[in-house]
Formats: structure tokens, sequence, C-alpha cells
């Protein structure tokens, strides 16, 4: 909150400050960028643990430190000089990794996460529809892929359809979805969720409990799973994956971003807030939450496509509760809303504990008293949603 | 069908029904005093059964006791676990994350769930395998026709059911239950006639959770089997029959734990060489029922102001 | 001259009670009524009804020519008419700029090819929006005009019931229902805001107000007719003046134990 | 002001990393093998198991006073879900000081990541996953595999029991491939040998009430039950039968042959039989300084199962790296010509898919312990089948 105060006064900076503002703000998100390359890529454990200390120290500075606090309201004042920065990292990060296919696959999977947190962001965090069944839609994705992949239909086209086949599937929930609110619709989804794996498991059409091998995904003719070189170099086929992946969140991120910055954003959020007051102003409840349910699940069965088509294979157990929680606690930890969180909140949840492979069998509860430590000290999670302000976009237009 | 049959097959959805009545009742009255979901609920039955397990196991190698003795013990100790974790997580988590958004809450206690489970896992040695739980009831088999059942399996039926009874009585006919209604119906107006909302709460969570530690005993008797890994789809059955009940009713539960139970056996019935299709039907039939009831069987009292 | 709003019979049953028996309520164009009554009264539910979000047993409601009974909420606000809540019902954490836009969303844009694609349309409607919200909330408080980008829950109790009046008249209603807007304030709150109201009213005549109030100083300042409701009946209709002489109204009132 | 800060702390971060770094120098060259199994969740106990008797194996190995290599074992959790399974196997193969690796339990992961290992190059042993297609499935030069398939279980399981006078047979096994897999060879094999498979039923694998299963069973009255599932299944569907009073025959798979079927099921266990592609730890040569150095070695649980095989693939990934040195090239061809190798389990002897040749054995529950079944009492005639004294 206290960030957002401090924003007015920033607006009454001069041209050039203006410019030494864009510069700390770039700095800043680059030493994070690097500093969560540089998690993903090493295997020390005490390496591991001196950058988690080193990020938690840097989260308490920017909130307990004036100076602090100043840049990080900067950061939410140029939200441009951030996308920029962070665009121009991930291509830095994946150009000095270009080889280490370990790290490309946990920079893919990070960025399909975040991208299916972002439909869910959609779902629960604007329009407030719970979704427990993300993993479902996503293996949904999946499935398309590996039933039209070797169609010959482009590839491209394959990942439209799947974000069209979640979001149909989706369809058959709709009525009660709409219907119910909290724990009964809740419910709803956790019950499809399960429904659908068993369904997969004992069904054989769909490869039974085997699953269904899944073709690389490939681009204008282009297989990524043979992609060795670029020009001069040698790289990992993980590349093209993580830069799709990374592109697919982009995407994502700006749908999410635009639809929160518009007056449909408003909508949705009237709507979840107070649907009493929302269809008093006029407001379909069934409309809005229709179309976040619909749109998120397309997201999160786009993003379940490329997964599948890079894991190369799809199972019943990728629609599992568990995964559901997952990406569900990628949402609540992260800060419901906040897609940057979303993106922190994947790298904590995805990547730290396989960085923690040394306390091997321990490696659950350890993460499990994390993300309770996380919600109980933190209950609006690591990047809380800032406040939108229009104000900036009523200046400009 | 041989009328046998039949019987055998009534009694089987029985029995499932009432443990999943006794546990969904535990979620319906967490959600009456708090609105909240607790989800660690499924894994407060492994802990019961586990402690009533230790306790009984511990004794009987120490010492030989008779069989109501070890039993006593076992449902001591399946109580007093099931309370202790239940008031537990209730303090530590629930209570202070009660302003905190329901999904908030709903994870915290997933998560803590984990850790019990995992503490489970770890603690016991070989906790990783099931376990077998002793027969501390009478052993002996009654029958009629194709229709057998063990002497101890009516025991368990007629404790659940009493038990359920016994909740009841405790909710409308005790000062805590008083309580928990009164909180229920309005926290801060209770707070006003002197009721305190915290002890309160913890007095729901307790007694629900005694619930749950007893649901675990009653399953290891029953089974004479358990592990690490039972609570958790009883969890999320137990939390499917509150919603379709009803949250926050007394009655509502155990008819959403009956109609499951018996959706289960039902189909396997029905449909014996595609019994594996149960869940799906199970789980379709629940979205079902909550698209024509969305605030399930018995409706909870709208008490939105406008 | 036909009235702007009509209702004739209304009746709205839950379960055994009545909570409106047949109550006939018509209002004009640019008129201000009171409508008073103890507690339980049915004052809130006849608000409910009229904004749709009970369905009426049975009655009739029309409103400028058009028939609204049973209608759905959303139709009822689209057709112009706006309202207030006894409870705040804010969005604290939203700015109040966004709060006040709500109440305009009916009239603006909401596709989604405008929010993702056609961002310029966008944006010529934001400026529009915030200009009038601008001078809107500066009629009751520049304060509120020149925080327009702060969170509501920023500020004081009677900034947000004013924050709340604006989010009702940004839309143009010609029909606006207040439902007490004294409650939580101070006299002296109160009075100011009435002022403000008086002072918005001048600007708007065409605009017709119904008045939830406990607060008979309001009522009398601000209303030129008042209606009193008991047990879900109208008892009384007239100038404020006779209502205070009403032996009705007075024994509904002692009875009612205000 | 803020980057400063954040800077120097990323510098000191840097600096205790570097201090905390393991000082190289020892004597001997280490060399890095890969366990992966599961660690967690439902089938950690046989994960575990594997992975101590892994690193028993390892810790023998290096006390070796002419080791050429000091050996170090790095386990890798695949929480038995595929998709983590390839993380992990990607992970372990693309670090290029792993030279090999003991791989997986669950055949659901373990055929998910045959194509990481042959992409990267990684020679693999399995070492507890069943399913055929694993090893038959492909022709990549890297998987290996010394235990047996579900192939030579359920032919074994077939041929016995019709051998012991059972007809009628009722098949519960689990949804997951494993317990698929091993319905459908049970199945293919039961046929030519005259028996009859009366009701087949398909259960969730975390499926804790079997009643009404159970029921349908009482009213169909088979000589058998016969499960394709793990463990904890096999508990509960023996459990259970007693609850119901069936007398029928319990027989089983691999999966259930485990110290926690006997300790799980108590009394009822008794007389279940078993189906599993290895001999008894007492039959082979070395199977008693196994469970002495097991237990010597004081981990936290039992070796379980596969234990013995983990044990001798580790066993024989070191032996090939001690005969070409740390290169996966040469290790992935040492392996591929496997044959007559001594191992803990017995002859290891690599076919054309670099299958493991073995022959299943049967066992029975005899007074709390699985028995090998020639030196039962069972088949010496002191004690009766269950099933045969109900049903025949």
């Amino acid at each position: 909150m206290s960030m957002l105060q401090l924003a007015p006064t920033l607006d009454t900076a001069n041209g050039r400050s203006v410019g030494l503002q864009r510069v700390v703000v770039a700095l800043t998100v680059a030493v994070l960028f690097a500093g969560g390359g540089f998690l993903l890529h090493t295997e020390e454990q005490g390496q591991v643990i001196a950058l988690l200390a080193a990020f938690v120290a840097l989260f308490a500075l920017g909130e307990k430190l004036p100076a602090g606090r100043r840049v990080a309201a900067l950061c939410v004042a140029h939200p441009g000089t951030v996308n920029l920065t962070a665009a121009v990292m991930v291509l830095a990060i994946a150009a000095a990794l270009r080889e280490e296919h370990y790290t490309l696959l946990m920079m893919a999977t990070v960025a399909l996460f975040a991208t299916a947190a972002a439909g869910l962001t959609l779902q629960m965090a604007f329009a407030g529809v719970p979704n427990f069944a993300g993993a479902a839609f996503f293996a949904v994705g999946s499935y398309v892929a590996a039933v039209l992949g070797t169609s010959g239909i482009p590839h491209l086209l394959v990942l439209v359809i799947a974000g069209l086949a979640a979001a149909v599937l989706g369809l058959l929930l709709l009525l009660p979805v709409l219907r119910t609110r909290g724990h009964y619709a809740a419910l709803v989804t956790i019950a499809f969720g399960l429904l659908l794996r068993s369904f997969l498991e004992v069904n054989d059409v769909l490869g039974g409990p085997q699953g269904m091998k899944v073709p690389s995904f490939s681009l204008f003719g282009l297989s990524f799973s043979r992609v060795t070189e670029i020009g001069p170099y040698d790289v990992s086929f993980y590349l093209p994956y993580a830069l799709a992946g990374c592109f697919l969140f982009a995407l994502a991120f700006a749908v999410v971003r635009r639809l929160e910055f518009s007056f449909a954003g408003v909508a949705l959020d009237a709507v979840r807030s107070d649907e009493v007051s929302a269809s008093v102003f006029g407001l379909s409840i069934a409309r809005w939450k229709a179309t976040a349910f619909l749109m998120g699940n397309a997201l999160i069965g786009v993003a379940g496509a490329l997964y599948g088509m890079m894991n190369a294979f799809v199972n019943p157990n990728s629609a599992n509760f568990g995964d559901s929680l997952i990406m569900l606690s990628i949402l609540v930890l992260g800060g419901l809303g906040n897609l940057w969180g979303a993106v922190v909140a994947s790298v904590v949840i995805l990547v730290i504990p396989e960085k923690l492979q040394a306390i091997q069998e321990f490696r659950l509860v350890i993460f499990a008293l994390l993300v309770i430590a996380i919600l109980r000290f933190r209950p609006s999670g690591l990047m809380p949603r800032v406040t939108r302000d229009f104000s900036s976009f009523a200046k400009e237009g | 069908m041989d009328p046998g049959l039949l019987a055998q097959y009534v009694f089987n959805g029985l029995m499932l029904g009432t443990i999943y009545a006794i546990v969904a009742v535990g979620f319906s009255l967490f959600f009456g005093v708090l609105d909240v979901i607790k989800f660690s609920h499924g894994d407060v039955v492994t802990v019961g059964a586990f402690s009533a397990f230790g306790a009984a196991g511990l004794v009987a190698a120490a010492v030989t006791l008779p069989g109501p003795l070890a039993l006593a013990l076992g449902l001591l100790a399946a109580l007093g676990a099931g309370a202790a974790s239940g008031m537990l997580i209730g303090r530590v988590l629930v209570l202070p994350l009660k302003n905190a958004p329901a999904v908030n809450v709903l994870l915290a206690t997933l998560m803590a769930g984990t850790v019990l489970r995992e503490v489970i896992r770890l603690g016991v040695p070989n906790g990783g395998n099931p376990k077998p739980f002793p027969a501390l009831l009478p052993e002996g088999v009654l029958a009629a026709g194709s229709f057998s059942v063990g002497i101890d399996s009516v025991i368990i039926l007629v404790a659940g059911i009493a038990v359920v009874v016994a909740t009841h009585l405790v909710i409308t006919r005790t000062r805590l239950g008083l309580a928990i209604r009164a909180v229920a119906q309005d926290g801060e107006v209770a707070q006003l006639a002197g009721i305190s909302f915290s002890r309160t709460v913890l007095g729901t969570f307790a007694l629900g959770s005694m619930l749950a530690g007893l649901a675990g005993l009653m399953l290891g008797l029953y089974y004479r089997e358990i592990n690490f890994n039972m609570g958790v789809l009883l969890g999320i059955i137990g939390f499917a029959c509150a919603v379709v009940g009803g949250l926050g009713s007394l009655i509502g539960p155990i008819l959403g734990g009956f109609l499951f139970a018996g959706i289960q056996t039902g189909v396997t019935v029905v449909l014996p060489f595609t019994s594996a299709y149960k869940d799906v039907v199970a789980f379709a039939v629940i979205i079902l029922l909550i698209g024509l009831f969305p605030t399930g069987l018995i409706a909870e009292k709208s008490s939105e102001r406008v | 001259m036909s009235a702007l709003l009509a209702c004739n019979g209304l009746t709205m049953r839950f379960g055994g009670l009545t909570a409106l028996d047949g109550v006939d309520i018509a209002v004009g164009k640019g008129e201000t009524v009171g409508l008073v009554g103890p507690n339980g009264s049915g004052k809130t539910t006849f608000f409910n009804v009229l904004t749709g979000l009970y369905k009426p047993s049975s009655g009739a409601v029309r409103f400028a020519e058009a028939d609204l009974f049973a209608r759905s909420p959303q139709e009822i606000g689209r057709a112009g008419v706006a309202r207030t809540f006894q409870r705040s019902r804010l969005m604290l954490d939203q700015t109040v700029f966004d709060n006040i836009a709500v109440g305009a969303l009916g009239r603006l844009d909401l596709g989604l090819m405008t929010a993702l694609v056609r961002r310029s349309r966008f944006r010529r409607q934001l400026s529009a929006l915030v200009e009038q919200a601008t001078a809107l909330t500066r009629r009751f408080n520049p304060q509120i005009a020149a925080n327009l980008f702060r969170p509501a829950g920023s500020f004081t109790m009677i900034d947000r019931r004013r924050i709340e009046i604006c989010r009702a008249l940004i839309g143009a209603p010609r029909l606006l229902l207040l439902d007490e807007p004294s409650a939580g304030m101070t006299h002296e709150e109160t009075r100011q805001l009435m002022d403000d109201l008086l002072a918005f009213r001048e600007e708007m005549p065409d605009l017709a107000i119904v008045l939830v109030e406990h607060e008979m100083d309001v009522i009398r300042r601000i209303s030129d007719r008042c209606i009193v409701l008991n047990f879900g009946k109208k008892i009384f209709e007239g100038p404020f003046d006779a209502l205070i002489a009403d032996r009705e109204v007075q024994t509904a009132y002692l009875g009612g134990g205000e | 002001m803020k980057m400063k800060k954040s800077l120097s702390a990323l510098a000191c971060a840097a600096l205790t990393a570097l201090t905390l770094q393991p000082s190289a120098g020892f004597a001997k060259d280490t060399v890095k093998i890969a366990f992966i199994g599961p660690l967690t969740g439902g089938n950690s106990a046989t994960g575990l198991g594997g992975r101590n008797s892994a690193a028993l194996a390892v810790d023998l190995h290096n006390a070796k006073p002419d080791a050429k290599y000091t050996y170090e074992l790095v386990p890798f959790d695949d929480e038995c879900k595929p998709n983590v399974g390839v993380q992990v196997a990607t992970k372990a193969a693309s670090d290029k000081s792993i030279i090999a690796g003991i791989t997986h339990y669950c055949s659901a992961v373990a055929i998910a990541t045959v194509e990481t290992y042959n992409r990267f190059g990684l020679p693999v042993v399995v070492w507890g996953a069943v399913l055929p297609e694993i090893t038959y499935g492909n022709d990549f030069k890297e998987i290996h595999r010394v235990n047996g398939t579900m192939i030579n279980e359920g032919k074994m399981a077939a041929e016995f029991l019709t051998k012991q006078g059972f007809k009628t047979f009722v098949v519960i096994h689990d949804t997951t491939d494993y317990g698929k897999g091993q319905n459908k060879y049970f199945a293919e094999n039961l046929k030519p040998q005259g028996g009859d498979i009366v009701a087949t039923f398909a259960v969730s694998p975390d499926q804790q009430d079997f009643t009404a299963e159970l029921t349908k069973v009482k009213e169909l009255k088979p000589d058998v039950v016969f499960i394709g599932g793990l463990t904890p299944l096999g508990v509960r569907v023996r459990s259970q039968m007693d609850r119901l009073g069936i007398p029928a025959q319990l027989a089983g798979v691999s999966g259930i042959m485990s110290a926690g079927f006997i300790e799980g099921a108590g009394q009822a266990a008794e007389g279940t039989v078993s189906f599993h592609n290895g001999a008894p730890l007492t039959k082979y040569a070395d199977g008693k300084a196994f469970m002495d150095a097991y237990t010597k070695a004081g981990y936290r649980e039992d070796p379980d199962a596969y234990g013995p095989f983990a044990f001798s693939a580790a066993n024989l990934v070191m032996d090939a790296i001690d005969k070409v040195g740390p290169d996966r090239k040469k290790v992935r061809d040492v392996l591929n010509t496997t044959k007559g190798y001594k191992a803990l389990v017995g002859e290891v002897n690599f076919d054309d898919h670099r299958q493991n040749i073995v022959s299943a054995n049967v066992y029975v529950a005899q007074d709390g312990k699985w028995v090998y079944w020639p030196d039962s009492a069972y088949a010496a005639g002191t004690k009766k089948l269950p099933g045969k004294t109900a049903g025949n």
C-alpha cells in the first residue's frame, strides 16, 4: 500500500529525472532476473541457499526501507520499462544458458505454469470463480496436442484448438459454477478434475493409464526437438521451448494486463467484490464469470498443449488434484492478481523443491511448511496485487 | 438378486456412509462457525488411526491387555490426538487467517494435511507401508444365508450411528453446542452476548477433529489396515458430502455421506464389470447435484443483508 | 402528466411473512419522496424489489412508460434506476475512480475487443469518464476530486457516502434511491451531506429521488412529500407537516419501538 | 541506493557460496552415478528401500581397497510422477559429471523417461519398473533392466495356479498401467492353460473400500482372487476378503511381494501366493552378507522386494565404469554386452533389448515371511493353500 501513496509525488518529477527513474527500474529488474537465472542454473546447495537469502533480504529491503519502497514504487510507475527489461533479460539468460538442457527445461516449465496461472488469475483473482481443476484443463491441452499433433494441422493452430477445447470442456461446468459460489463452486471443479483423471485412466480411447505420445512442437516446419544449433552456436533443444514458453507467457501477460486496465477489468472486479451492487449497476454476473472462466481455461489449455509437446507425452496423472493445487499455490503465493508474483511463485514452487533434492524424502514436508509459513505471515502473497490506477492512461489519452 | 447378497450390499453401503458422514459432519461444523474449509480434516483421520494403532500396539507389546482395555486406550488416543491436531491447526493456522481469502485457508490447511501425512510416513517405522490394525473387537461372524457380517462390523456401525446422534445432541443440548450455534449464526452478536469467539471456534475444532480421530479408529477396526495416505481421498469425499448435503447444517452432510456411499456401492452392483467408472459416476452426480441444488440439499440459511 | 415511477399493489412475501402488502407508490419527475417507517416496515424491501434484487409476488411496476415488474436488476439498472445501500458497498481497496466507474459501466463499451485491441477507443472513453467523475466529485468535495486515484478505503465515512452517491449519479439515472444516507454519520456530517444533495438537486431538476431515512430532520429538509410504511402497508402519504400530526403514524412509531 | 545494497547482497551471496563449496583434492577421482526413484508419496517405501540398497552398494564398493574411483550416489525423487520424472531425468542426464543411472520403480515414469536418456546418451539400468515396453518397446541402447518384466510374472502365475488345480479366477487390478499390464499378461497366459476369468474389476489405486467388489466376488465364488497392483491394494483386498468371509485363494504379482504386505495383512496374509522375478535373498550366494551389511548400515527402511535389484544394478554400473573409465558411451557399450555377470540377484544376462533374462519364482506367505515356494511347507504338503481347503 505504502508504495502507492508515494506514486503521486513521483508524477511531479520532471523529464530528466524520469529518465533516471527508468534507469533505476531497469537495473533493479535486471538484477532480479539475473539472480533468478542464476538460481535456475546453479546446483550448489550453498549458492542456492545464499541466493534465496539474498532474495528474501532484497524483498525485505524493498518493503522496510524508504529507499526500497521508493524503488518499488518506481517499478509500479514504469511498467513499460519493467516489461522491456524483463524481455531483454529473458533473452540474455536464454542466450547465456543456451546449452543447459535442464535449466532451459525448468525455465520453460516456469513460463508455462505462469501462463496457466495467468488463466487462473482471470478466473479467481478477477472474476472470483474458483478453479481447482487447473491441471485438468492443462492436461486437456496436452491431450489435444497429442491427438492433433500428428494430423498435419499446423502446430500453431493446434495450440489455438487446444485452448478452444479446454474452454469448451469448461462449458460443461459453466452452469453449476455460475449457479454457485465459494466452496460450492470449488467442489464442482474439484469433482471435475477427479472425474476427468479417472475417466482418462479407465477409458482406453486416449491411451488409458499410459497416456499418449505427443509430437514435438514444430513451427513453420522446424521441429523444436531437432534444434541443436543456431548459427554458429550449439544449443539445447529446450532453448526454443523456453523461448516459446516465455513468448506465450508474454502474450498471456499482455491479455491479462490489458483486460485489467479496461472497463471490462472494472466490471470483473465489481462482480467479484460485490455481486449485489454489480447487478444493481447493470452488470450481468453470469456474463462476466463465464467470460473469465472460459478465457482462463483457454489460456491454461494453450499452455498445457505446449507443455505436452515439450515433455513428449501426456498421461492421466497429469490431471491429478495435486498438480491443480500446485497451480493454485502459485497463484495464491504469488499474490492473487499479480502476474509477476505468479512468476516468482512458479520459481518458488517448481524450482526450489528441485534444488532441494539433497534433502530427498524430507522435501515434501519442508516444502509444505514453507508454503504454510508464506500463507501465515504474508497472507496476501509474495507480491500482492497493486491497486489499479488509471491516472497514467487517462493522461496519455 | 439373492436377498442375502442384497443385504450385504446394503450393509456395506451403510458402513461406508456412516464413515463418510462422520467426516463430512466435521467439515460442516468448521464451516458453520468460521466459514472456512479445513482441508487437513482427512489427514486428521489418519492421525487418529495411527495414534490408536500406536497406543494399542505399544501397550500390547509391553503388557498383555484384555481387549476392552486396549480398545479404550486406542479410543482415548484417537480422540486425544484428533482433538489436539485439530485445535493446533485451528489455533496456528485457521484463526490467524480468518480474515484472509477463503482460498488461502484452504491451501494452508491442505499443506498442514501434507505435513501430518509426511510426518506419519517419515516418523513411523516403515511408515510408507500399510500397517495391520489390531483386532480389538470381539471376533465372530453372524451369518444368514449368503449374508455374513462380523460382530465387530455391527459394533462399529452401531457405534458410528451413535456418534452421529451424540454429535447432534452436543450441538442441540449442551452449552458448547449453544455457543457453536450462536457463533455460527452471527459471531459478532454472539460475542456481545458474552460468548468467547475463539474459545468456541477452538471447541468446534476439537469436537470436529475428535470425530475425525474416531473415524480413523473405526476405519482401522473395520478394514484392519491403515496407511499414511488413507485420509487424502477420504478428505475429498467428506468435503464433497458436506457440500452436496449443505455446508453448515448437520443433517445435510449425513445425507450427503450416505448418498455418496450409495452411489459408489450402487454402481458396483449395477455395473459390476465397469466398476472402475464408479468414481467418474459419483463425481458426475456430485456436479449435477450442485447444479440442481446450488446451496446443498439442505440449504444453509442465506444471511446476506442488502 | 403520468408519473415517472408508478407502483401498484406491490406485494412481496417471504414464506409466511408479508414484507410489502399491496403498496401503491408514485413518484413524479424531479420529485423527492421521503420514505419512513419503523424498523422492519418494508422500506429497504421496497428498494430491493424496485431494483430487482427480490422478485415481487404480485403487483405492477411501471417506470418511464416501461414495465419493470419482476425484471432483472440489470434491466432495471439500465432503465435508469440507481441506488445507494444502507451498509457501504464500496470496493475499499480500489480507487475512487474505479468505484465510480462501476456506476457508468452500463453505458460504456465493455467489449473484449476494446479492452484487448482497440485501446485508443478505450482511452477516449476513459478520459471522458475521468473528466465526468472529477466534475461530479468536485461538487460534493473537491478533496475527493483531487484524490480520485486513491483507494476508497482511505477516505472518511462521509466521503465514502459521497463516493457512493457519485457512483449512483454518474450513470445519469432518472430515479435515485437513497437508503439511509445518514446511517453511521454524525448530525453535522448528515447536515453537510444534505446540503450537498440539495445543491446538486438544483442542477438536476428532473432527477427523482426516493429517500429512506430515520432522521426526521433530513426528511423535513429534503422531501417534497412523505410516505410512511408500517408492516409492509402504506399508512400515510402527504407533506411532512401533516405527517407529524398524523395519529396513526405516531402509534406506529411508538408501537414499533423506534 | 537499493541497487547498491542488492548488488552487495548478491556479492555476499556469491562469496558464501564459494566458501561453501567442498574443497577438491581426493586421491581418487570421484565418479557420480544417479539413483532415481520415488522417495516421497505412496510408493516411497519401495523407493527408499531401493535408494538405501544402491547407497549400500556404493559404500561397499568405495570401501574396497582396490577401488579405482570413489563413487558418489546422487539420489533424485521422481515422485512416481511422469512429468517430474522427465525433469529429474533431464537434470541427471544433462549433468555431464553423472556417468550412469539406476532408475525408476514406477513403470509410468520409466516409460516416459526412456527417450530422455537416449537423447542425452546416459546409460541407465532400471531397477524396479516391470512394464515390458520399457525395454521391448524401443531400441534405445541406453536402457537396461536387471529385473524381469510382468510378462514373466504373468506367465508363471498362470502356469503355477492352473497346475495347482485352480480353475476360476477373479482379477482385481488397479487402473494404472502397472495394474492394467499385469491383468493383460495374466489373462493372456491363463487362457491356454485352461483357466477361466469370471470377472475383472478395475479399481483406482487409492481406493480404500472394496466391499462392494468383494461382495460381487462372493457371489461368483471363484477359486482364486488375483491381484494386479501394489502392496496397499493387496493388503486391503486381503483384509476385506476375510471380513466378508471369502474363502478364495489370494494370488498376486510382485507388487504385493513386500514386507509391507505381510505386515499390513497380518494373520490373513498366510497362504497368499506371489510371483516375483527374483529369488529369495537366502537363495543368493551373497544374500545373507547383503542383509547383514544392510542392517549394519542402520537404514530406517527395509530394502523391500526391489532393494536387491537396485543393489545389483549399482554394482553392475560401477563395475562397468571401473572397466572402461567414466565415459558414458564406453560404459553403455560394456553394459550392452553384459553376459554372465555375477550379481546379488543371480547371473545377469542381457538379451538383444538389454533386458535381463530372468525367470519368475513362486513365493508363498508362510508364518509371517515370504517363502520360496519349493522350500515351503505348502509345497511339502504339510500346509494347504487356503483356497484349496475351502474351494476344492
